[in-house]
């Protein structure tokens, strides 16, 4: 066994470990705190495979950013632990096989095609550098419209959690 | 070494922690929380084919992910902000209306 | 060099880290008392020791033996590991700082630096905002009104300024083109004329580094930003229903903060240990480690210079400051440097 | 090489005209839609004057290019202009004679409601009758050739809530529709063997094609397939059935577009592929047959008709014949140079028309008109100038023309000579006729102002009072250029000099054979052919104002075939009863009821239906809560990735 299995087997445990604890708790921060470990993880994941780059942004946006966002809403609306109401039927009746079936089959073919197929990571360095090589050349028109995407994604945050009197208010100045 | 499978597998084992999140929660919160999951999972694809195939574009592909996800972490956290304002729930079983 | 003694370098390293950081953190509590009180013309500590220097001995010994008090209706595992979270991402970030140049013993070159990484500063960033669940936790697991205006506070300033404190780093990043600290310390060598520092703070990054200043306070929570903590409005804030160490771990957490942020600051904007060396060899390692703790310590200093002299924003002023005056300052930085890098 | 003309200036500027007018006419007075209609108009000839000046001599065709339209694969077709002897012709004659009749129709229309409609279709017409002229390959010509189609049909239609305009509007369009099939057909087969459009690079095809019998095959189908579109547009034999029915439209668009432009553009196209035709016996000697008879066969229903403009269509057939007959007998500048005085004389003669019948206010029965000399003095000499040309009187411009296509047709072959002489006979009684009847004897009109209700619809209804009155000079004025024209209009044919200047065009052979020809027999033909149209006259004469009575007793001692030459041989209701019924009901049997009814109605009904049941059930998926959508979506996946799995195992 490498050493290289042996994180990876660490880090994954952690990142499953924290993906079931998030179905299982019924409180949304205890899940919000586990998904946070699934990230953490899975960063560690990242630097396995040589992309030290995406695992820090992995754990400063993820982590640093989006959750802590979600945890905001959810300290903000005070959200209580779940209950268990009678939902959908068809949620449990079709979508948990479908869920298993895919992944089962998923899962095989992967096995099936690629086998005993070795990473290794040494090779291709996550350098920032490179990364912002192929972000600014080969990328530009796919970042630049993201960079639309998150200032229409701004804009709609701010209209959406606007109050509605305030935003009656800013209409009539 | 790790085989790559193991890392797809893996991936595909926290989606589908994701999905089971998305079908089985009943907090909206929650279920958003599963998208990012799922989210994740692929991110793990993306940079084990990368290391697999020695090309960075994987990893580029990573920060549109994320630029996605944090978009749509905006907006949804600002739907579920109005929407708990207009109901003053947040459980998935009582929004079945399709409008505030 | 071997593994073995690879393992043993770094845990003596870490050690001594440790020890010299926690040292520092309670003589900067002193320190701050003692000018805070000169400022407000009293004495600060005098009793305990020498100039009140044993008065952090006793603090701490205070702490230990104090009553651990948990509420009744607080929501207790989060209550008990925010504190923990908060200290222990504070304590983590000084493992990629260097602090000097590297030392040869026995034909081995040890870095004075506990770990090298080449995204040290990403390291920083990232450990620090993982930071920011203590104070949220602490204030929503409390289960009380005050504390839970603390958290919301803290995690929408801390989201807000995270932002700007990055922008303001990025300039430096362009002129040295890396994430290591190290190789960031390096492109600062040698002289404008012959005597003015080649520092990056020197070097065209003085608006970034006020911004980087200015953002820094706010992610420490210190005056003016202390919102989350207003104690005229919010009792403590996030830490009212703590006690004894788990409020001892908030404080450490804090000037730790305090500490890697001026780290940092001295790295990126000041020349880290860059500095006239002479001397003999044990002269030239030594000498870089004290520039170093020099430059640190005037940031600490600026620190409580700022609290003893500011009023604290109020939230919408905060709020406003931040995306509308210290973002966009921030983002005009960034655009200069790289217009003018690029050119 | 000739400087750049810029041709298209003068297509485009008539367009201009009409966009201006069609956009913005409505709400603008009729001073301002007069001004932007004459202005543009009168550009566009003007502009024609320059570039031909520029052009001049013009021996060598002028290209110019405009921009690329089609290119595929092999074949292109560009938006391009060609300028030769030729088409200088047809853009002076489009542009001068259609500049007249836009002041002419100023005074005509002042009273009309859709007094700007008008002058942006006429506008419209412009520009389409022009890129046809100067088109540089048949798809341009073919735009150009189906846009004065559509003017034609907006124009007669003009007066749409007149039953009858309407349908005769749809008439033109749709026999019209007949001969664009051939034209068509014949412009792909030209594709499929040339390989293009253009009329230089088809020509150059053509000429070097080697003899033999699969060419002449080619070229004959192909000629064939062009004449069946000129008859359409030419109203020729047997889709000539239009061109009288289309009178319902104004009286200056009979004048423009079914006189002296338009229904012309057949003659064009046709002397215009001459190259085509030359090397086709076959269907030159059908472009000959079909005139002739054309020619022959619309004369002798003139005769009979009373309505005044009525016997001015039926003659325009006649003369288009006539034109046909010169290019089927390879005499092209022959049918050109009558095509240019036909333009003159008979645009006078249906102005003249439009101004009788403005005079006597509506009214186009002849038999209610008589004696208008002395209340129209103007109008009465310009007709009877024109009448003298048409009928082929010298020195008169019509006399020239005929008698050139009849010297032509003489030496091709004797039997289209003798047809030809007869008709013209028959040109001159009947031309005559229409003048006797409607300028001498007495006025037998009423003379209360019922008139302006009577039978038209358009503006004549202010003009309250009896009295037939002179048209006012913004009328009068073309209509004195228009005499002027055909007085004189004939003398640039002396001498063959038309022919010499169309030779570049036509090639040099007729030169040659021109001058084979003696001048003693050609001055005896002359004098066979006045003296027919002078016996024509005076027949007129006896009957239509020395003998008044005489008319009615020999229509009544002829009998059946006078009914069959009055309802003009039972043409219309043989179509209708061949064609028109049939098509009608397979349509609806067929068409309506059985396919349109059962097969796709029923389609739609039991479609929607079906939607309606499925959705019936399906809609219970819709229970608006997320988390069965998510099962939903789950599902569908698992399908999905169940046959990928299997196609990548497969593989």
């Amino acid at each position: 066994m490498s050493i290289h299995l042996i994180m990876f087997l660490f880090f994954g445990v952690v990142a499953v470990a924290g993906a079931i604890n998030l179905l299982a708790q019924s409180h949304p921060i205890n899940s919000a705190l586990s998904l946070i470990a699934v990230m953490a993880a899975l960063a560690g994941e990242f630097l396995l495979l040589g992309a030290e780059f995406v695992a820090a942004i992995q754990v400063i946006v993820y982590a640093g950013a989006i959750m802590v966002l979600f945890v905001f809403v959810i300290m903000l609306l005070n959200a209580g632990a779940e209950e268990r109401t009678k939902g959908s039927r068809v949620a449990i009746v079709l979508g948990i096989p479908g869920m298993l079936i895919s992944s089962v089959l998923v899962a095989w073919a992967v096995l099936h095609s690629y086998g005993n197929q070795q990473v290794f990571p040494s090779v291709l360095e996550g350098a920032p550098a490179k990364i912002a090589n192929l972000l600014f050349h080969e990328f530009l028109l796919p970042f630049e419209v993201t960079s639309i995407l998150i200032l229409i994604a701004i804009m709609g945050a701010v209209v959406l959690a606007s109050k509605p009197h305030a935003v009656q208010k800013r209409k009539e100045h | 070494m790790v085989p790559l499978s193991y890392y797809l597998v893996l991936s595909a084992i926290l989606f589908a922690c994701g999905v089971t999140g998305f079908l089985i929660k009943r907090n909206i919160i929650t279920i958003f929380m599963s998208i990012e999951l799922m989210l994740n999972g692929v991110n793990l694809s993306f940079v084990a084919f990368a290391a697999q195939w020695h090309a960075l574009s994987g990893q580029v592909f990573v920060f549109f992910v994320m630029v996605v996800a944090a978009a749509e972490a905006a907006v949804g956290l600002a739907i579920i902000i109005a929407i708990y304002r207009a109901r003053e729930t947040l459980n998935v079983d009582q929004l079945n209306l399709l409008k505030l | 060099m071997p593994i073995w003694l690879f393992i043993v370098v770094s845990v003596i390293k870490s050690a001594i880290l440790l020890f010299v950081l926690l040292t520092s953190v309670a003589y900067t509590v002193w320190l701050e008392r003692k000018v805070v009180g000169h400022m407000q013309n009293r004495w600060g500590p005098t009793r305990v020791g020498p100039f009140g220097l044993l008065q952090p001995a006793a603090d701490g010994i205070k702490f230990l033996f104090k009553e651990d008090l948990t509420p009744p209706h607080v929501y207790k595992p989060l209550y008990i590991a925010a504190p923990m979270i908060a200290v222990i991402f504070a304590l983590t970030s000084i493992a990629v700082i260097p602090f000097g140049n590297s030392v040869v013993i026995h034909g081995y070159t040890i870095p004075l630096q506990v770990t090298d990484v080449n995204v040290g500063l990403l390291l920083i960033l990232g450990v620090t905002s993982i930071g920011v669940y203590g104070v949220a936790l602490a204030g929503w697991s409390s289960n009380n009104k005050y504390s839970l205006l603390g958290g919301l506070r803290a995690s929408a300033q801390m989201v807000s300024y995270e932002i700007s404190l990055g922008l303001s780093l990025v300039g430096v990043l362009i002129m040295s083109g890396s994430f290591s600290l190290r190789h960031i310390v390096e492109a600062q060598q040698g002289h404008f004329w012959g005597f003015i520092p080649r520092w990056n703070i020197f070097h065209g990054q003085i608006v970034g580094f006020f911004c980087y200043l200015i953002a820094a306070y706010a992610e420490t929570n210190r005056i003016p930003f202390d919102l989350p903590e207003a104690e005229t409005e919010l009792v403590a804030g996030y830490h009212t229903e703590y006690s004894a160490m788990k409020f001892a771990m908030f404080f450490m957490a804090e000037y730790a903060n305090m500490i890697t942020v001026a780290c940092v600051a001295t790295l990126l904007f000041l020349g880290g240990w860059n500095g006239p060396i002479f001397g003999p060899y044990p002269l030239q390692v030594i000498l870089p480690v004290i520039y170093f703790v020099a430059k640190v310590f005037v940031f600490l200093f600026i620190y409580i210079w700022v609290r003893g002299t500011l009023p604290r924003f109020r939230y919408d002023q905060l709020m406003a400051f931040g995306w509308k005056f210290l973002l966009p300052v921030a983002i005009c930085n960034l655009i200069a440097t790289a217009v003018a890098v690029a050119w | 090489m000739t400087p750049n003309l810029n041709l298209w200036l003068i297509p485009v500027l008539p367009l201009a005209g009409a966009a201006i007018n069609g956009f913005f006419g409505k709400k603008s007075s009729r001073t301002a839609v007069t001004t932007i209609a004459l202005v543009f108009c009168g550009a566009a000839f003007a502009w024609a004057s320059v570039a031909a000046a520029r052009f001049w001599p013009g021996d060598v065709p002028y290209q110019e290019f405009l921009a690329h339209w089609i290119r595929s694969g092999t074949f292109s077709a560009d938006f391009a202009f060609y300028l030769d002897r030729l088409s200088l012709i047809m853009m002076l004659v489009v542009t001068g004679v259609g500049f007249l009749i836009h002041i002419y129709s100023v005074g005509y229309m002042w009273d009309d409601p859709s007094y700007y409609r008008f002058f942006c279709y006429l506008n419209l017409f412009m520009f389409f009758m022009l890129t046809l002229v100067l088109a540089n390959n048949y798809l341009v010509m073919f735009i150009g050739w189906e846009g004065v189609g559509l003017a034609s049909y907006l124009l007669i239609g003009f007066w749409f809530t007149k039953d009858s305009a309407a349908a005769a509007g749809k008439k033109a369009f749709i026999v019209n529709r007949i001969g664009d099939f051939g034209f068509l057909i014949g412009l792909f087969l030209l594709i499929q063997h040339f390989g293009t459009l253009n009329f230089g690079q088809v020509f150059d095809s053509v000429t070097k094609l080697p003899p033999g019998a699969s060419t002449e095959t080619l070229l004959t189908t192909i000629g064939i397939l062009l004449m069946v579109g000129a008859c359409g547009k030419s109203a020729q034999i047997p889709l000539y059935v239009w061109l009288p029915d289309a009178m319902e439209g104004p009286t200056p668009v009979s004048a423009l577009i079914h006189a002296a432009t338009m229904v012309t553009a057949g003659v064009y196209m046709v002397s215009r592929s001459h190259l085509i035709f030359e090397r086709a016996p076959i269907a030159l000697t059908v472009v000959a047959i079909i005139g002739t008879i054309t020619a022959f066969f619309a004369a002798t229903i003139g005769i009979a008709q009373t309505d005044i403009k009525k016997v001015l269509a039926y003659s325009t057939v006649s003369q288009l014949g006539y034109m046909f007959m010169a290019c089927g007998v390879g005499a092209f500048s022959a049918g050109i140079f009558h095509l240019m005085t036909h333009a003159f004389f008979k645009g006078l003669l249906f102005l003249g028309a439009g101004s009788v019948i403005h005079a006597v206010g509506g009214e186009q029965d002849m038999r209610k008109m008589g004696g208008l000399r002395s209340y129209i003095p103007w109008t009465t000499l310009t007709m009877g100038i024109a009448t003298l040309a048409i009928a082929g009187i010298p020195p008169f411009a019509g006399f020239w023309s005929k008698d050139e296509i009849l010297y032509k047709a003489y030496q091709a072959n004797w039997i289209y000579w003798a047809i030809g002489v007869f008709t013209a006979f028959l040109t001159s009684f009947y031309m005559f006729r229409l003048l006797f009847m409607t300028f001498a004897g007495d006025y037998r009109g009423t003379k209360v102002d019922e008139h302006g209700h009577a039978s038209h619809t358009h503006g004549h209804a202010e003009h309250g009072h009896g009295e037939p009155h002179e048209s006012p000079w913004v009328m009068l004025g073309p209509l004195v250029v228009l005499a002027f024209l055909s007085t004189v209009g004939g003398f640039v044919g002396l001498g063959n000099r038309f022919d010499h200047f169309l030779g570049p065009v036509f090639g040099s052979e007729f030169g040659a054979r021109i001058a084979e020809g003696s001048s003693a027999n050609e001055l005896l033909l002359m004098a066979v052919s006045v003296l027919f149209a002078l016996a024509g006259a005076v027949i007129a004469y006896i009957l239509y104002v020395s003998k008044p009575y005489l008319p009615g007793n020999i229509a009544e001692s002829l009998g059946g075939f006078y009914r069959a030459v009055f309802n003009k041989y039972y043409v219309d209701e043989l179509y209708a009863k061949v064609f028109v019924n049939p098509l009608v009901k397979g349509s609806t049997r067929i068409l309506w009821q059985g396919l349109d009814r059962k097969v796709i109605d029923n389609t739609v009904n039991d479609a929607a239906y079906g939607a309606r049941e499925v959705s019936d059930e399906v809609r219970h998926m819709q229970s608006g809560n997320l988390r069965s959508y998510a099962g939903w979506i789950a599902a569908g996946a698992a399908v999905l990735i169940a046959y990928m799995v299997w196609q990548g195992v497969g593989r």
